[in-house]
């Protein structure tokens, strides 16, 4: 289901095509927002609970509705968001009151769209842009700027501090991600996100399914370069220096409450699963069954596509609660030093394996 | 290539920031990300400790030492008993001696084990923190069976102790010492041995040995710039004499002798030195009557004592003055933190903000000891 | 009180005088129970004071039964000779409370009778080994007290040294020096700095307690310094933690150290007022225009 | 060149370590489990298995409580508290060991001792207490204690207690005594009618 099948379905799409793709887009975005909140309370939950039984603990727990979170804490995303969204919203006196009011929309804006080109199963996909790849890249590139005018426009040294590191740390790993990219690019031939799912179908030697991370060992390593500078991408553990807690208070968050923080935790939500189903879609075969011509279709495919990218979600998360944080200068050697060059080799590789193998 | 070098900017980490230990005030220097001068700020939490002791009596003094250093309140009652015990020459039961030990010991874990904790969120980890708290409540919950209190004990009295054990208790100790044990490992493979943690501590904030002589610093901090001294051997109070134990020095493992990492894993291999203390002294724990040396009244003689003890953050000590009266004339607290705060200022310049505040969780300060 | 009251009392209390305590605590009524107590402890003291006061009469037949005090002495007599012995469960194990202690009591009377007797017999020879020794050998503190004397001449208040090393100030950084880097004594660690007040018509010193890594022994010097205008030789670059000990003992002393590079308060706010430490402190009245309270809310 | 490849390979093997081990965890959380849902399950207070004898020990940090009943207003606590939260008030009684109904006075302690004195004050204030127990030791009467724990026969509330106002929290725990009917028992008054 795309936008152009909604449109086709308005009746007066041919009179007044302008008026039809606005209304058509607007169910889209409302949609897809509608997603990502409902999304965004289940993570958090999944989040407050994994954190809690690996660290030896239930996490919220309630015997019922009242002042419990309701059975094993259900309740409890529902009570966060309310009292996000009922908390005062502060701006401090001294801030710059434009930059500091668009700034977690900015944010958000970069993760919200990238949802336009993510097909979710055979069928269903915003947009399928014949440069989806791309378009997503470019644009979840966009929640740096929020970040940047966070951190100025807070005038808190701990929030410029924050906004600086995210900006350092951003720009060096959309590198290495986009290159690591360009291997899967290169295999299938097309930057569509369907033409790369559909690459995908099949076996490789009727064992494996076809997926571009078991197509050859350098797309192998591609992957985890690819998914490890995204988790750098969404500032997560180990790489949240953005708002380390410890050090920066909470980086260029710090001044904000209510529901604009809410929407800074949206937004990191959101880019989560973009950068999960970009990972999965890209290498691991998107809505592809891992068992060929079994389980196929187009509810199989949604299945298959949310279980892959919600098992990605999953490990960022278990990353988080196990690892300590590096440093901003480390963050950059394993940019530069570590990711950069194996992901160049990695296109030379892929050049030459396809070369010799197919 | 030079460097540019603008303008220094004057950022205040403290007194309230999540990982300040307290509510110390920490005014940097920082040129970006590199912090060219530390100046620790204290005094946010000074409460006239020395003060109040010169208008209570020498029993009541007790609940204060407590509140010093509150993550290891066992060993400052400790000192404080032993140095008025010496100051009044009285001779106490073996059996209170050997359960001063062990409680105190208990304590020297369940302090180090918030120091690693705590270290551990300072460089991000947040899981170990909680593993280790949640072994340091065993700790605490021993404790409460003891002594009804699970922080500030008040149990180690002058002259002998407030309850004796309770039956069973030293089996309740020993179950928790073989759980606690195969633990330790479980921290090295969770956080001491990443090499993130690696990379975030190791060669950062070293402690050459003699410049730590000469600021003071004893203690784990002491032992991880590689300097082997500790009172409970070089200068036995109690009856530390008698026991088996290794002092643990840093070695360098993973970067330079007296760096961050030095002093965390100084902390970690002490705490499994501690639990075969208690071992030893469980097995030769003797028998009789805790209250028997009791004082009625507590009068020290005319004179002064200046008395070291090994607490986990290092040498602390109690200077006392009496006059012949119930009330101490002086007492001054001489506290293991507030030495080693004051050598931050020495080697935390040139790394960068995320170091700085390694380099103070590795110091393991408690603001309550250095402030008073 | 009703007859039946009076009565019901009287009853109890002759009961309980031949030991049947059950009739007086089974009284329902409170006040009447504890008049019946009351009651009892009268009759009880008349019965002991009769004794005495019948000393003319001629001399009654044994006493019937055994007065329950004297059984509880000689019983107590038993036990604390059991407990000399070494058997402290005797007396762990007596059930009443008032008689256990009692026992305990005259248990440390023993023992302390035992003891003052084994002094007594004891002092001679302690004595004597004491006036051998003197001569014979001197103590650190002699020997680093003479070395002091012999390279700073007149820097040392007096040759009296018990136990610390009293010195005047002249040449204090100088001195620190020397015991820091001399290879006989090597105070390479400076434990702590004390500052002290010795009554409000009295001096202000400093005592410094000086330690040395390599040979573990241990100094205690101490520094006299007039009460008006307090000061002291700093000693912050010896050792570097100097520097903020004594910046704690100026800020609860106001001794100032010559020859710091920041002599400033460090616990205390920077305008604060006083002196804590000193024996004639006075609480501030206001600080930064809020009052500080004497007395709280709802007490006095 | 070998360092960087050491490099890489100890960070991804300590790394997965360190997953293995929060994922072990995760696995076993029902038997790891160490936290309660607090208000519907609590720790045992441990004099459960404790095994002292409870009139002898006194060991339980919380609120301190006192039977005024049995005190005899000797100031034994006032006097051993080191943040002289206690603040006691007495008087000479002209009636010594007897019941004074009208004021709510008893003569004789639960221990037998006769009253010689009339607390006419007896207030704890709790926000400065420092729960430090010394002033359970000295109690003659042991009718000071701290509540819960092994005195949950004594006194019910255990160690949840909370006032919305800060004076609520200085508990008095002398009966009312008006200052007219006090003074009938004041032992002058009795001189002067003998």
């Amino acid at each position: 289901m795309t936008i152009d099948q909604i449109i086709n379905w308005i009746p007066f799409s041919a009179d007044l095509p302008a008026i039809a793709f606005v209304i058509a887009a607007s169910l889209c975005a409302v949609t897809v927002f509608l997603f990502i909140a409902i999304y965004a309370l289940g993570i958090i939950y999944g989040e407050v609970k994994i954190s809690s039984f690996m660290q030896d603990k239930v996490g919220p727990m309630g015997q019922g509705v009242g002042f419990h979170a309701g059975k094993w804490g259900l309740l409890q995303p529902v009570a966060d968001a309310l009292k996000l969204i009922l908390k005062e919203d502060i701006i401090p006196a001294a801030a710059d009151k434009k930059l500091f009011i668009m700034a977690p929309f900015v944010v958000f804006i970069g993760a919200f769209i990238s949802f336009a080109a993510l097909p979710f199963n055979q069928n269903t996909v915003v947009s399928d842009l014949n440069i989806g790849v791309f378009y997503i890249l470019a644009v979840g590139a966009l929640s740096v700027l929020g970040i940047i005018l966070a951190g100025w426009g807070s005038n808190n040294k701990w929030a410029l501090y924050g906004g600086m590191r995210s900006a350092a740390q951003i720009v060096s790993y959309e590198i290495p991600a986009g290159l690591s990219i360009v291997t899967a690019v290169m295999l299938t031939g097309t930057l569509s996100m369907q033409g790369i799912v559909e690459f995908q179908s099949g076996t490789i030697w009727g064992i494996l399914p076809n997926w571009i991370v078991f197509n050859n060992p350098f797309t192998f390593i591609s992957f985890f370069i690819f998914y490890i500078s995204g988790v750098a991408e969404c500032n997560r553990t180990p790489f949240d220096i953005p708002e380390a807690e410890s050090e920066l208070v909470a980086g260029a968050f710090t001044e904000y409450s209510g529901m604009r923080y809410a929407f800074f935790f949206l937004s990191e939500y959101a880019e989560m699963f973009v950068i999960s189903a970009v990972a999965a879609t890209v290498f691991l075969g998107g809505w592809n069954s891992p068992i060929s011509g079994f389980f196929d279709g187009p509810i199989w495919g949604l299945f298959w596509f949310m279980g892959k990218t919600l098992s990605l979600v999953f490990v960022m998360l278990w990353f988080r609660w196990t690892f300590p944080r590096l440093r901003v200068d480390q963050l950059m050697n394993v940019s530069w030093k570590v990711f950069l060059p194996f992901s160049l080799v990695n296109i030379f590789g892929v050049a030459i394996w396809s070369l010799i193998v197919g | 290539m030079g460097v540019v070098h603008g303008d220094l900017m004057t950022l205040n980490i403290g007194p309230q920031h999540p990982s300040t230990h307290g509510v110390l005030r920490l005014k940097v220097k920082t040129d970006g990300e590199i912090i060219s001068e530390v100046e620790p700020i204290i005094g946010y939490l000074h409460r006239c400790f020395e003060k109040h002791c010169e208008n209570v009596t020498y029993d009541q003094v007790i609940p204060y030492t407590d509140r010093c250093d509150y993550i290891a309140a066992m060993n400052n009652n400790f000192g404080y008993a032993v140095a008025v015990e010496e100051l009044m020459e009285i001779k106490v039961p073996e059996r209170v001696e050997y359960i001063r030990v062990i409680v105190a010991e208990l304590n020297r874990i369940a302090s180090h084990l918030l120091a690693l904790g705590a270290f551990g969120l300072d460089v991000g980890a947040f899981t170990p923190f909680l593993y280790m708290f949640r072994d340091r409540e065993r700790i605490l919950d021993l404790f409460e069976v003891l002594c009804g209190a699970r922080l500030l004990y008040n149990y180690i009295w002058v002259g002998g102790i407030s309850h004796d054990f309770p039956p069973n208790f030293d089996s309740k100790i020993i179950e928790f010492l073989d759980y606690f044990e195969p633990k330790i490992d479980e921290y090295n493979n969770l956080l001491t041995f990443n090499k993130i943690f690696i990379e975030r501590t190791a060669d950062i904030g070293v402690l050459p040995p003699e410049i730590a002589i000469s600021y003071g610093v004893s203690g784990p901090n002491l032992r991880g710039s590689g300097v082997t001294w500790d009172l409970r051997r070089d200068d036995p109070y109690s009856i530390y004499d008698k026991f088996d134990f290794n002092i643990v020095i840093g070695e360098g493992e993973m970067g330079t002798v007296g760096d961050c990492w030095d002093r965390y894993f100084v902390r970690m291999i002490e705490m499994k030195e501690s639990v075969k203390i208690i071992r030893q002294a469980l097995k030769t724990l003797p028998s009789g009557d805790v209250h028997q040396a009791l004082p009625k009244k507590i009068r020290p003689p005319k004179g002064s004592i200046y008395k070291r003890t090994e607490s986990p953050r290092g040498d602390l000590a109690y200077y006392i003055v009496s006059d012949g009266s119930p009330i101490p004339y002086r007492l001054k607290m001489r506290s293991p933190a507030f030495t080693s705060l004051s050598v931050l200022e020495e080697i935390s310049s040139g790394w960068m903000m995320s170091d700085v505040l390694a380099i103070l969780g590795s110091l393991d300060i408690v603001l309550g000891e250095i402030d008073r | 009180m009703s007859d039946e009251q009076i009565k019901l009392i009287e009853e109890a209390v002759a009961k309980a005088l031949t030991g049947d305590m059950d009739m007086i605590n089974n009284i329902e009524d409170r006040v009447t129970r504890s008049k019946a107590k009351a009651a009892l402890v009268k009759a009880k003291r008349e019965a002991k004071k009769s004794p005495v006061s019948d000393s003319e009469n001629p001399p009654s037949p044994a006493p019937s039964k055994p007065s329950v005090g004297d059984e509880k002495l000689s019983f107590i007599d038993d036990v604390v000779a059991k407990a000399l012995a070494g058997d402290m469960d005797a007396i762990n194990n007596i059930e009443d409370r008032v008689t256990r202690s009692k026992a305990k009591a005259a248990l440390v009377k023993a023992k302390r009778l035992a003891k003052s007797s084994t002094v007594e017999d004891a002092p001679k020879p302690e004595e004597s080994t004491i006036e051998d020794s003197i001569p014979t050998k001197k103590s650190f503190y002699q020997i680093v007290a003479e070395a002091i004397d012999k390279k700073f001449t007149g820097s040392l208040s007096n040759n009296d040294v018990n136990g610390y090393i009293q010195l005047n100030g002249q040449n204090w950084f100088e001195i620190a020096q020397y015991l820091r880097d001399n290879p006989d004594f090597l105070f390479d660690s400076l434990q702590c700095v004390t500052g002290y007040d010795y009554g409000v018509e009295g001096e202000l010193e400093v005592r410094y307690n000086l330690h040395s890594m390599t040979h573990n022994h241990a100094i205690e010097i101490r520094i006299k310094t007039n009460r008006t205008n307090p000061k002291v030789p700093s000693v912050e670059q010896v050792w570097r933690i100097g520097d903020w000990f004594e910046r704690e003992t100026y800020d609860m002393y106001g001794i100032e150290f010559e020859g710091h590079r920041n002599m400033s308060r460090i616990l205390l706010p920077d305008d604060w007022e006083g002196w804590p430490l000193l024996k004639d402190y006075e609480t501030q009245e206001t600080y930064h225009g809020i009052v500080v309270p004497k007395v709280k809310d709802g007490w006095e | 060149m070998s360092k960087y490849f050491r490099n890489i390979f100890e960070t991804i093997s300590t790394m997965m370590t360190g997953m293995g081990i929060t994922w072990k965890h995760m696995m076993n959380i029902r038997k790891d489990n160490v936290t309660l849902q607090y208000p519907e399950e609590r720790w045992p207070r441990p004099e459960r298995d404790i095994g002292f004898d409870f009139s002898e020990y006194n060991i339980i940090r919380s609120r301190l409580q006192v039977d005024i009943d049995d005190c005899i207003g000797c100031m034994k606590c006032e006097r051993a508290c080191p943040v002289q939260c206690i603040k006691i008030v007495t008087t000479k009684s002209g009636a010594k060991g007897e019941d004074l109904p009208d004021i709510n006075h008893t003569g004789i302690t639960s221990s037998g001792t006769k009253k010689a004195l009339i607390v006419s004050r007896f207030d704890i204030d709790m926000t400065e207490c420092c729960y430090c127990n010394l002033c359970t030791y000295p109690c003659p009467e042991e009718c000071i204690f701290m509540t819960g724990g092994p005195n949950s026969h004594k006194h019910p509330i255990d160690y949840e207690f909370s006032q919305y106002d800060r004076n609520d929290l200085i508990y008095k725990f002398a009966k009312d005594v008006e200052e007219e009917k006090l003074s009938k028992y004041l032992p002058q008054k009795e001189k002067a009618e003998v």
